[in-house]
């Protein structure tokens, strides 16, 4: 048992850093989401160049042999920086399930730089439940043609590929019968409506009607999209939770620093009980959420299913509710600057509060892990 | 004790009840339902209908216009605008400035301000807070140098909210640099239209514009527009902070607030049912529900008390704290019951007229701002940390 | 509207009041609480001279045409003084009974000083479910033969009459077919097991074996037990808030005073910001308290189920909450003189610690409150 | 990262369970396991049955008796005698006047008293807190004055824990009134059989008798039991302070305290299902088990740190705050679970050997008790006041 980094690790992270301290301050970040695309390319192929996209595949899939670990490491450390170039939808969700379904060709481009993926697992009427899909695939011959509402599909607008579960067999919200297709965004029938977000990333609300696709585009086995989905999103919902614990991080630091440079009634803000001991819960909770997203993290890349899913949804769950926390108080201790577009720490704020409605909030989770709990000793 | 309404006084309440039914413009109604920005006009257009029918100057004695309501009339009408969609009424004017001059002003600067405030065809602001100052309002740097009959005032305010759309501003300025902090310090009425004011807009984080810093750049200020003695500013201040504050706790909107997120939990999906059918979120809604009816029912003791004839007491900073934390909670919800949805910013949705179709529901583009924007109610207006001191010293002896 | 007290309210709190500064002090109360009966039938007899005890029944019935909201007053000054004699039990939820059913003979009992009362409300299986009987009564000739196990029954050790729900029909955990009876515990077949309670008072474990009674031990009709035990337990609810109110009262003036007086570090503990704040929140806490205690108190007492189940149950919720926060916090605040016997704080403590799990807790009535809740714009 | 322990440790782990099972007498784990009183000689009893091991000096040098384990080891040895229903170990011999001893003790001090505490054959208590200091436990006011090779101590303890049971004590007392606070205090051993030492318990609000004050009156005590330099005490006490805290996270008690919460709510009834089946009660069981998990993966971070060679900081401090609300929270749970039954207050019942029937469930009685006892993790130990205090000045430069 060793619960820290290995070099090999401080080492990967520490490039990270480098990177967003050279060449991602935040004016550079304010210049990035105003743009058409939301993000920069040239970093994208930076990213490529130094291996970060592949970091998590095996050699044999073309990547650098590291894990989910290492994905997870880079995503805290763009928490901290608040990158918003898509890792997380590109690399991590649809990397991951390109390599759960061995589709090496597609992951070659996503390591090379060339491919952007989306995934569609939201609708409408789902809220957090993976399993309520709605969107129909009617065997059509040898293809399927493919027909509903995709909500809220993150990095749609740039993505080359998007996969979405559609139903091809079962019951609405029965995990049974649930396929997975990926969809060139150009054909036929794919409407992809573009626009940011409230964290200065990029979605779209995509549109499938009667999208004809071949029996290639299936991913993994006809009804059997459903463990593929479970898993991809509890690894990215370990992921993710790196990088909340990232944002946190710097949230408590910048507060950290306002506090002992504001003066108020002739003494730093930093001198006043009532802020140390607040500031002191911010500092356990940005601690404690970095423990649980890396446990999260070690447990995803387990084979046990309920070992796996009771460390995301309890990571989850704590990074939701200490986030909110963090968050808010982050911002109350900033007081009217806190509230300002031109401080950073409203962005952070911003990200860190949308984090707990992706995967499934804080409430979703909770609830997910108590009935994987059971009454034995083992806690 | 009792909790019933006596006849006359629901009667009151219907008439109040129907005359926004009646009166209140369609538009502003959809755009308050959907939490979309409103417009100068928007506010103007429902303070004059209140003004015509002799309903602006609540607060205010009957010789400048006030409509002589009891406490629990008050209490109703504050109920009321805010279960009926009312927009707010702009506080600078009818309940700052304007109790400030009745109580402080010459009889000319209650000729010329008065009636304006209450009409609304003069849109003050408030010029207090300034860069660096924070919950240390005393510590503030704008100065204002007798000249020839003039004041000449240079410095900064900040926070200034809606000050793109005022008319006049009214300042705390420093007069007496020498003094002790809260010595030497002036009220001044400004125009907003004498040269060197520049007004800045600032972004919050939720995209809007809601404040502004204001800029004094050699302004020159006739010495008639000194409110209360020179170097007595503070005290001014201080009356305007004891004064009427029961309508801080803004129940009646936030019953409104907490009414929708019912609506749109009955709206919203989970697991082939509403919502509001989850028995988590039903506990989570009561839980506000009742924080609510705690700040309701205290703030019903407080009104019967002035009813009683004490005055009230430091209980405003209670109500501030407690009817903020309640509206921060609802916005909390709203954001939670709509799920992915609250990630959209589609910026064009949050004002009336935007002709494409919503991404989503339509009552989902405003809810992440609303909950955004609102960080700010815990802060402005003497921070909750401001006003937990305030109890702890003035109410426990500390 | 009036929710103020009015003067012959406020005249009957301030004797009250009185009563306990002069007779009541925190040594004498430990002193009673040593007994065997745990209270002073002195002091009873005390009340029922100073027409205490007849406050909420009406002249018809031999009382003194007060209502709830005079019990409900004299339990919040009793809460302050932290006083042990049973008056929730014999006056409001004893007495209460009787006189729904119209037992004013009991009744005149009661009111004199005479009579002490107990209500078996729970049993071992029904948690706070009011509906949730096993005790059977079994018609036998014109009477009823009552067998069953009573849970914590309060102020039974002392108590002239118990009166039990007994299931003379329908099906466990169904509201109808429960009827109500008044047993006398020195019947054949009652056995009184007391002990006292964490919080000074005696209860006890009451089980009927076999117990005969005649029809005139029926309160109200036969099976229609069920609204009287739940309007009974709204009003008892209400008053019981209004002692947690009272409770609250005096462990915030108590934590105040000490803070005043306790010197650390060289100052007032009364000066760290961290406290004043913590005692700022205490303070709101304990007003909005007795605002929800007197909303429960006025609601209590009228027609409407549905606004008076509401009011009770939403003033529960609140004051079970907020009553933990305070009472923690006020042990906290004490350091470690809030842990001893020996101050009357951590008595107090216990009492508001107790009065969360009579009559449900706040969980319960968070529940009962939503499930009562349309979607309507009345809140 | 890995989380699994290696073959080895795995190894260790199923010695420490197996030798549990094997030799903690069942009455003792009786006990444990309904939350009764333990007797002294219940802790002597199991402490010399762990040093008949080998594994009472945990933390201790080899060549004093410390078993030599790897932070690895010591976690698991924590969490098995926290999940198998151990007694604490007494931590004021073993934990605290031990390594001070071998850190800061002559030789012959060390003769005398090692062997001593590791075999249980002496039981020690801690004389830092006086009446009036609380917090501040420099301001302390029992002194030491010399006197012919003794120092003659007058004054008085309090919150002394099990001092009733214990031989020997060790205190912080000042040897020199004219120095600054800080500076002054001095470490000293001192028999309770001296002559002059009187202990009387303090009563706690759940009837328990763990706590005492202890008088000094004219107590002599001979030089040689003084510990470092005279007037060096505060350096003594602080190294204790900042000497090996993980163990105050008590994972392993508390994850078989939440096993605890669970049995008991699956035996408890609510509408005709067991209580666990509530969704709201399940989950306020998960948030529990959840912020159990945050300080255990912290806590295994802090462990890796050490094994990697780093020493522990400040963060003890935030062990001791999450640790003692975790272990508050799961006792407020065991009280919401047993309902009605958690009112009676049945004495006997809280001690072994009772023969009359439960009133209730027979694990009903300790649970209110255990609750209101519990209220002191807050607040002994250093208040976690004090350990945000901390924070705020170690980690956060404040």
């Amino acid at each position: 048992m060793q619960f820290a980094l290995t070099d090999e690790q401080r080492m990967l992270q520490d490039s990270v850093d480098r990177f967003i301290e050279r060449d991602y301050d935040f004016e550079h970040r304010r210049s990035l989401i105003a743009t058409d695309e939301g993000f920069s390319d040239t970093h994208w192929k930076t990213f490529a160049d130094l291996g970060w996209l592949g970091v998590p595949f095996s050699e044999e899939q073309g990547g650098y042999g590291g894990g989910l670990v290492e994905a997870g490491l880079i995503l805290e450390a763009f928490g901290r920086g608040l990158v918003v170039e898509p890792y997380l939808w590109t690399v991590v969700v649809g990397g991951g399930l390109l390599s759960l379904a061995g589709r090496d060709d597609l992951l070659a481009e996503v390591i090379a730089g060339d491919l952007h993926l989306a995934f569609g697992f939201a609708e409408p009427q789902s809220r957090f439940d993976l399993a309520d899909v709605a969107t129909r695939g009617e065997k059509q011959g040898s293809g399927y043609r493919i027909t509903g509402h995709k909500a809220v599909v993150f990095n749609a607008p740039s993505a080359g590929r998007i996969i979405v579960p559609a139903r091809t067999g079962g019951a609405q919200r029965e995990a049974e019968g649930i396929s997975l297709f990926v969809i060139d965004p150009s054909a036929d029938g794919v409407s992809v409506r573009g626009y940011p977000t409230v964290d200065g990333l990029r979605a779209a609300e995509v549109e499938l009607d009667g999208v004809m696709v071949g029996a290639d585009a299936l991913l993994g086995g006809e009804g059997e999209g459903y463990p593929l989905i479970e898993t991809t999103a509890d690894r990215a919902t370990a992921a993710l939770c790196c990088e909340a614990a990232g944002v946190m991080q710097t949230m408590v630091a910048s507060t950290q620093d306002y506090l002992k440079t504001r003066n108020q009634f002739g003494v730093p803000l930093s001198k006043f009980q009532v802020l140390q001991h607040r500031m002191a819960e911010l500092f356990i909770h940005k601690e404690q959420s970095q423990s649980m997203a890396y446990m999260a993290l070690v447990r995803a890349g387990q084979e046990d299913r309920v070992a796996r899913a009771r460390a995301a949804s309890a990571a989850k769950t704590f990074v939701g509710d200490k986030g909110r926390i963090v968050g808010q108080e982050a911002i109350q201790m900033h007081g009217g600057m806190g509230v300002t577009d031109e401080m950073p720490i409203s962005h952070y704020f911003k990200r860190l509060t949308m984090i707990d409605t992706l995967f499934g909030n804080a409430d979703f989770h909770r609830r997910r892990f108590a009935n994987l709990s059971g009454t034995a000793r083992a806690a | 004790m009792d909790l019933e309404l006596s006849p006359q006084d629901v009667a009151f309440r219907d008439e109040v009840r129907q005359f926004i039914a009646d009166h209140l413009p369609q538009d502003i109604r959809d755009k308050m339902r959907l939490g979309q920005h409103l417009e100068k006009d928007d506010y103007v257009r429902w303070q004059k209908i209140l003004y015509k029918r002799g309903w602006m100057g609540v607060g205010w004695p009957t010789e400048h216009g006030g409509p002589d309501w009891s406490p629990v009339q008050r209490y109703i009408f504050e109920e009321e605008t805010g279960l009926g969609d009312c927009p707010r009424i702009i506080p600078f004017g009818l309940r700052m400035v304007g109790p400030v001059i009745i109580a402080f002003g010459t009889d000319e600067q209650k000729q010329q301000h008065l009636p304006k405030i209450l009409s609304s065809d003069v849109w003050w602001c408030q010029g207090y807070s300034e860069p660096g100052a924070g919950s240390d309002l005393a510590s503030l740097k704008t100065r204002a140098v007798r000249d020839n009959g003039h004041y000449v005032v240079n410095g900064q305010k900040t926070w200034t909210t809606l000050a793109q759309y005022a008319d006049w501003i009214f300042c705390l300025v420093r007069t007496d640099e020498s003094a002790k902090k809260q010595e030497g310090i002036s009220f001044l009425l400004i125009d907003m239209k004498t040269p060197g004011i520049t007004v800045k807009p600032i972004v919050t984080l939720d995209g809007g514009r809601e404040v502004n810093e204001v800029f004094f750049d050699d302004v020159r200020v006739p010495v008639e527009n000194l409110v209360g003695p020179e170097n007595q500013g503070w005290t001014v201040a201080k009356f305007l902070l004891g004064h009427e504050r029961t309508n801080i706790a803004e129940v009646g909107r936030s019953k409104n607030q907490l009414a929708r997120v019912k609506e749109i939990a009955a709206a919203e999906m989970q697991n082939g049912a509403p919502l509001i059918e989850d028995p988590r979120f039903r506990e989570k809604i009561a839980d506000v529900e009742i924080d609510l009816m705690a700040l309701d029912m205290t703030l019903l003791r407080i009104v019967s008390a002035e009813s009683a004839g004490r005055a009230p007491g430091p209980e405003a900073s209670l109500l501030k704290i407690r009817a903020t934390e309640v509206q921060q909670a609802i916005t909390e919800l709203l954001v939670e019951a709509i799920g992915y949805y609250a990630n959209p910013y589609v910026k064009d949705a949050m004002s009336a007229g935007w002709n494409e179709p919503p991404v989503g529901p339509d009552y989902a583009a405003t809810l992440a701002p609303y909950y955004f924007n609102h960080r700010k109610a815990s802060i402005y207006g003497g921070s909750n940390e401001v006003q937990r001191g305030i109890i702890a010293k003035m109410v426990l002896g500390f």
